[in-house]
């Protein structure tokens, strides 16, 4: 059944790579955390602690032809989409050297060199966006798979809807992700859904949907890998939900009182970096000299990232009204 | 008259809320979040503790279906609050608040009003960039058969909610988010509803007239502080109600300033400020000594920097200088 | 399995119902194309010819208390409701006899005496509305059914499944009916839906679904008998899929180009009253004579429902501005 | 100069479509019905047969949704052309357009451009009553980063779509469904296409300005006409672009008139009108010799009958009532 393609290549070098990468966003998340403390980053920072695996374990399955879109929880996404991890950070401080110019700041995350279609605010407004994009690439006779990442408080929107049917009618490439970490802000999936089971709504539209263990990146890169491949050989769209958790608040704002400290915890003890970490570790494939070394490369990395942003530039008032049109970024 | 006592704006929402629920069985608060979250402002906190999850009803994600569950509930014999999260938002309902509650009374003849209540936070100021700092209260106000508010100070948050309660038709709050924890005075005792039909002066003077609402009010009173300074003595009007708006509060102001300056955080082209503008120099237009001017958002979606988002949105200083400019100063 | 309220009674009276409110609104639109091209009805007129079996099967299972929305294709639910035939024609006329006045015309007729609030133009739209209709007799502690009408159009829009939603996650007393006759002006099922099972899409949600013939005046009537039952028991929302066909254009404006003639013929064959007349005169439960006075009991209400109409007076242009807010219907 | 030809405003815009999909192959026509109803209007009848259904693209009903996937296939080397099927149900679509469409470039610094055409029927006059016969164009007009044009003649729905397909940014194109059927002129060769910044002076004249766009140019030439008849010469002007608004073409009108009246068949409250009214204002208040004046549809939902509906909406005699008003005749 399962191709070259499909199949998980777990050597050293990949395990390597995975934790890496789950680390990378850890890190740095942290990190902004702190920033955000410091006054550095402002607004709305959600963050995806504890989510790691989803980002890192579906990115392994795109190539660089493929388009990414996701929402305001998206720092983890661009990370692992391969955006410079300065050009990030410098993006949540606001800074000319962000990623969109610090224009957008931590929910607006954009990168025409990484096809990566944002940092989406609105929650659901990027499903018809990576269908349009699936439907460009189709029409242009490309081979591209579009991944639509979303949490599944997405799901009660219209919009989610429109947009399963059109990908699925018009078997268009996309492979949809729905992050099902269980909360939309502080409401829980039973207050939300009827149906708990939201790879169901997928499946009604005849788009076939694959539930997967969100805290283990093996399995959501093997689920991925799966899909990706499906979507690629034109068989239409495919649906991913990964069982998933934020170990911290919904944003800075969010004083979280919502939830279980009991329930936290329990999902904590199978967070997805410990656990692969740990796997990795006993089953011999990395080595623990080889996460320390890992550490000091990432807290290096997040370093440079912090005094790239740090030593951006702001967007000189004058220019405020830049980029409104095509054209205007000659202005100025 | 009574005593006054302060209180923030966000408690003021609150109370206003919770009184509301406990007056009136019928009334009930539905919206993303209302619930075990308290609200993304906190509005609601703790009300359901006290009232139970049937009238704090937390609702999915679906601004289109709530907001037309409201109009159906509202038109049976219920008084809900909606609460959509931000106004960034109600553009996923438009279509039900401009086709369902706002029109169903003129489509059905009469039969049928709407006693909804609409809530929103609006605006900008607090770095959420461009999908999160929209001011669409002039959309809003463009349509018959809905009133619009927007209280500015914490006595027309706490005032306003039984006032749109006791309408019988939909009325829109807009309350700005960035005002939730200021403090204000409202009475101690006795009936708070105000009365939505009517502008307020917020300051009296006699060299020009400032016309706004909402946030703006505050930063207008800034500016007439600092134009004091310089002998410059302006009158602030807060507009209080966007729909209908309140001719006469205004124009009896211009007609004893004979200037005026609209000042409004929606973008310039085609929004309320326009609109209050025409209006003044329809009707007072012998009595205009300048043109008015309108100090608006610059037109592009709201910057993340803070330096371009405060650059983008009116500012006492920008406030001060169009005064200046209708008295060529 | 089925209790007394459940069973259809088809009693020679009964029988006779069913086939005059029928008749009726044949009859009456038969009459309106004819006034539309007259001049005397204008804007759009969306025929409901061929579909009668649904609203009369529908409506023998409502009471007064229960309350209906429904579409733009409404004059066969208002006329199947009970509002009164020359109040509907007015409204055609734009009246101030008319139902709402003349105000609404042939897309907005609402009655407030009969429950029946509109008379919606905008596909998907009155979903929401008989989601908080149901909610505030739920929580007012009445026991009516909303029952609501629409497309299999409206199936695509968002609002239908955002309604779909929360009846579901609220167990709301509504009774959906989709009124499917294969085509959404000229698109067909198929090109707009990836799954041709629109009562699927009530079942993910977790709302029994029941697909009945929708040319089959006595099918429907126990399909919604048994749905309505269970709906008032509070078991929470039921949903019908009425397999059905208009005879007619879409609208008057429409040319008709894109469905196969031989088709329509096929399903006019199986005509809703053509088929119950036939099967009651066969099995004796009428006879041609009852018909026959039927039809001249029908006509005459159609030319006093003309006439009234005729006789209707025009609202005062002075008056314009009236009934936009509540309490200005004094003025003038 | 090059001959003309006559043609309908269907025909234009069909031919206009027929001309982008022969000579671009990025571009697609999307929309509800455009395929074999041949659209709402029938703009497409014949295209699907000679494009095919991958171009002329049948949507499910599902605003939200094919704006949203137009918008993305725009970002992604394509040119599509979405029909919304009339105004009216662009609500559902309102946050596509707002927060992707005109906002994205923006936010991602200048990274995305979204060249998307969006066309839709709007307008009142035909009976269609209250959710069928909305102008919303003062809220698309009221949106940085897209671009509204309205044509009135058939040489501009024959011209603007080419130029709105040139445009690298989202353009609006409204549509008036009352204009479909009427004749005009179109040039007979050459190049068709339209410069959309521009203004255009329908008629010259002396005595007071008459600003307006799509189908209320005909009438406004109508009311001129009519007051030629007592020696009152009015220049009329077709705004033809909403957003961006031509300003340099009114104040030199009104500068030369003196007097103003601006016609819009939106609600006359925070509409087009009180835009241009507030412009004129502005920047020509010294040169005006009289208020400028609106005439706009009166702030009721459109009426089904008639008699009410024309009374709703502006009319020769309404305009030329108002034109007189600033004569003070
Ligand atoms: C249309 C819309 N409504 C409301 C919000 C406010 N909001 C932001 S995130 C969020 C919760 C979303 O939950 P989910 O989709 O599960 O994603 P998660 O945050 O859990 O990753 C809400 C309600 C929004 N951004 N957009
Ligand atoms: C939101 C919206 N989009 C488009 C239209 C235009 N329109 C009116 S009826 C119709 C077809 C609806 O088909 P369906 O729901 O199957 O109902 P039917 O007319 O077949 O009874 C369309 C596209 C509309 N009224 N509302
Ligand atoms: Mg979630
Ligand atoms: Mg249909």
């Amino acid at each position: 059944m399962s191709t070259a393609q499909e199949r998980v290549h777990l050597s050293h070098e990949h395990a390597l790579r995975l934790l890496r990468e789950m680390l990378r966003i850890r890190r740095f998340e942290e990190k902004a955390a702190e920033l955000y403390s410091a006054g550095k980053i402002r607004g709305f920072l959600h963050l995806y602690i504890g989510e790691e695996a989803n980002a890192v374990g579906v990115m392994q399955a795109l190539t660089e032809e493929d388009a990414v879109v996701a929402t305001y929880r998206e720092h983890g996404h661009a990370l692992a989409r391969g955006l410079p991890m300065g050009e990030v950070m410098a993006e949540m401080f606001g800074k000319v050297n962000g990623s969109s110019r610090g224009r957008g700041g931590s929910m607006h995350i954009f990168s025409a060199p990484r096809r990566f279609y944002g940092g989406n605010a609105i929650v659901g407004g990027g499903l018809p966006l990576a269908v349009g994009l699936a439907l460009a690439d189709r029409m242009l006779g490309r081979s591209c798979v579009t991944a639509c990442f979303f949490g599944e408080g997405a799901a009660a929107e219209g919009e989610f809807h429109e947009a399963m049917n059109l990908a699925a009618l018009w078997r268009l490439p996309v492979l949809f992700v729905c992050e099902n970490n269980f909360y939309a802000m502080g409401t829980a999936l039973a207050e939300s859904e009827s149906n708990l089971d939201i790879a169901a709504h997928a499946g009604v539209y005849g788009v076939p949907a694959e539930v997967v263990d969100g805290m283990d990146v093996v399995a959501v890169e093997a689920a991925a890998r799966r899909a990706a491949h499906a979507v690629r050989q034109g068989e239409g769209p495919r649906f991913l939900e990964a069982r998933t958790y934020r170990f911290r608040a919904h944003s800075m704002f969010d004083p979280d009182l919502y939830r279980d400290k009991a329930e936290v915890e329990a999902w904590k003890e199978r967070g997805p970096i410990l656990k692969f970490h740990d796997w990795a570790l006993g089953s011999g494939l990395i080595h623990e000299s080889g996460v320390e070394a890992l550490e000091k490369e990432i807290a290096r990395e997040v370093e440079a990232a912090v005094a790239f942003a740090e030593g951006g530039a702001w967007e000189p008032v004058e220019d405020l009204t830049r980029y409104v049109s095509t054209g205007d970024e000659a202005a100025a | 008259m009574s005593e006054m006592r302060r209180i923030t704006y966000r408690e003021a929402v609150r109370e206003a809320l919770r009184e509301a629920l406990s007056r009136d069985e019928r009334v009930f608060l539905m919206g993303e979040d209302v619930g075990a979250y308290g609200g993304a402002y906190a509005c609601s906190l703790g009300l359901l503790e006290e009232f139970g999850p049937e009238r704090i009803r937390n609702t999915p994600l679906a601004e289109s279906g709530f907001v037309g569950a409201g109009i159906g509930a509202a038109m049976n014999g219920m008084r809900p609050i909606v609460e959509i999260m931000t106004i960034n938002f109600s553009l996923l309902a438009l279509d039900q608040i401009v086709n369902n509650a706002a029109t169903i009374r003129h489509m059905s003849g009469g039969q049928f009003s709407v006693p909804l209540v609409i809530r929103m936070a609006t605006g900008a100021g607090r770095q959420l960039a461009a999908q999160h700092s929209h001011s669409f209260e002039c959309w809003f106000a463009h349509i018959p058969g809905i009133r619009v508010v927007a209280p500015a100070l914490v006595a027309d948050a706490r005032g306003m909610l039984p006032a749109a309660l006791a309408d019988p038709d939909p009325v829109v709050i807009m309350e700005h988010a960035t005002l939730y924890n200021v403090e204000g005075e409202v009475p101690a005792d006795g009936e708070l509803a105000v009365d939505l039909d009517r502008a307020a002066i917020r300051r009296e003077g006699t060299d020009a007239t400032i016309v706004t609402y909402s946030a703006n009010v505050m930063k207008a009173l800034a500016a007439a502080e600092a134009l004091a300074g310089e002998a410059i003595d302006c009158e602030v009007i807060d507009l209080r109600s966007l729909r209908p708006i309140d001719d006469a509060t205004i124009l009896a102001s211009v007609r004893k300033t004979h200037r005026a300056v609209v000042v409004d955080e929606g973008w310039r082209s085609v929004g309320i400020a326009a609109e209050i503008s025409a209006r003044i120099q329809e009707q007072a237009f012998f009595d205009l000594d300048a043109p008015v001017e309108r100090v608006c958002s610059v037109e592009v979606p709201i910057p993340y920097p803070s330096h371009l988002e405060q650059a983008a949105i009116p500012q006492p200083e920008t406030i001060a200088a169009a005064v200046r400019r209708t008295l060529r100063r």
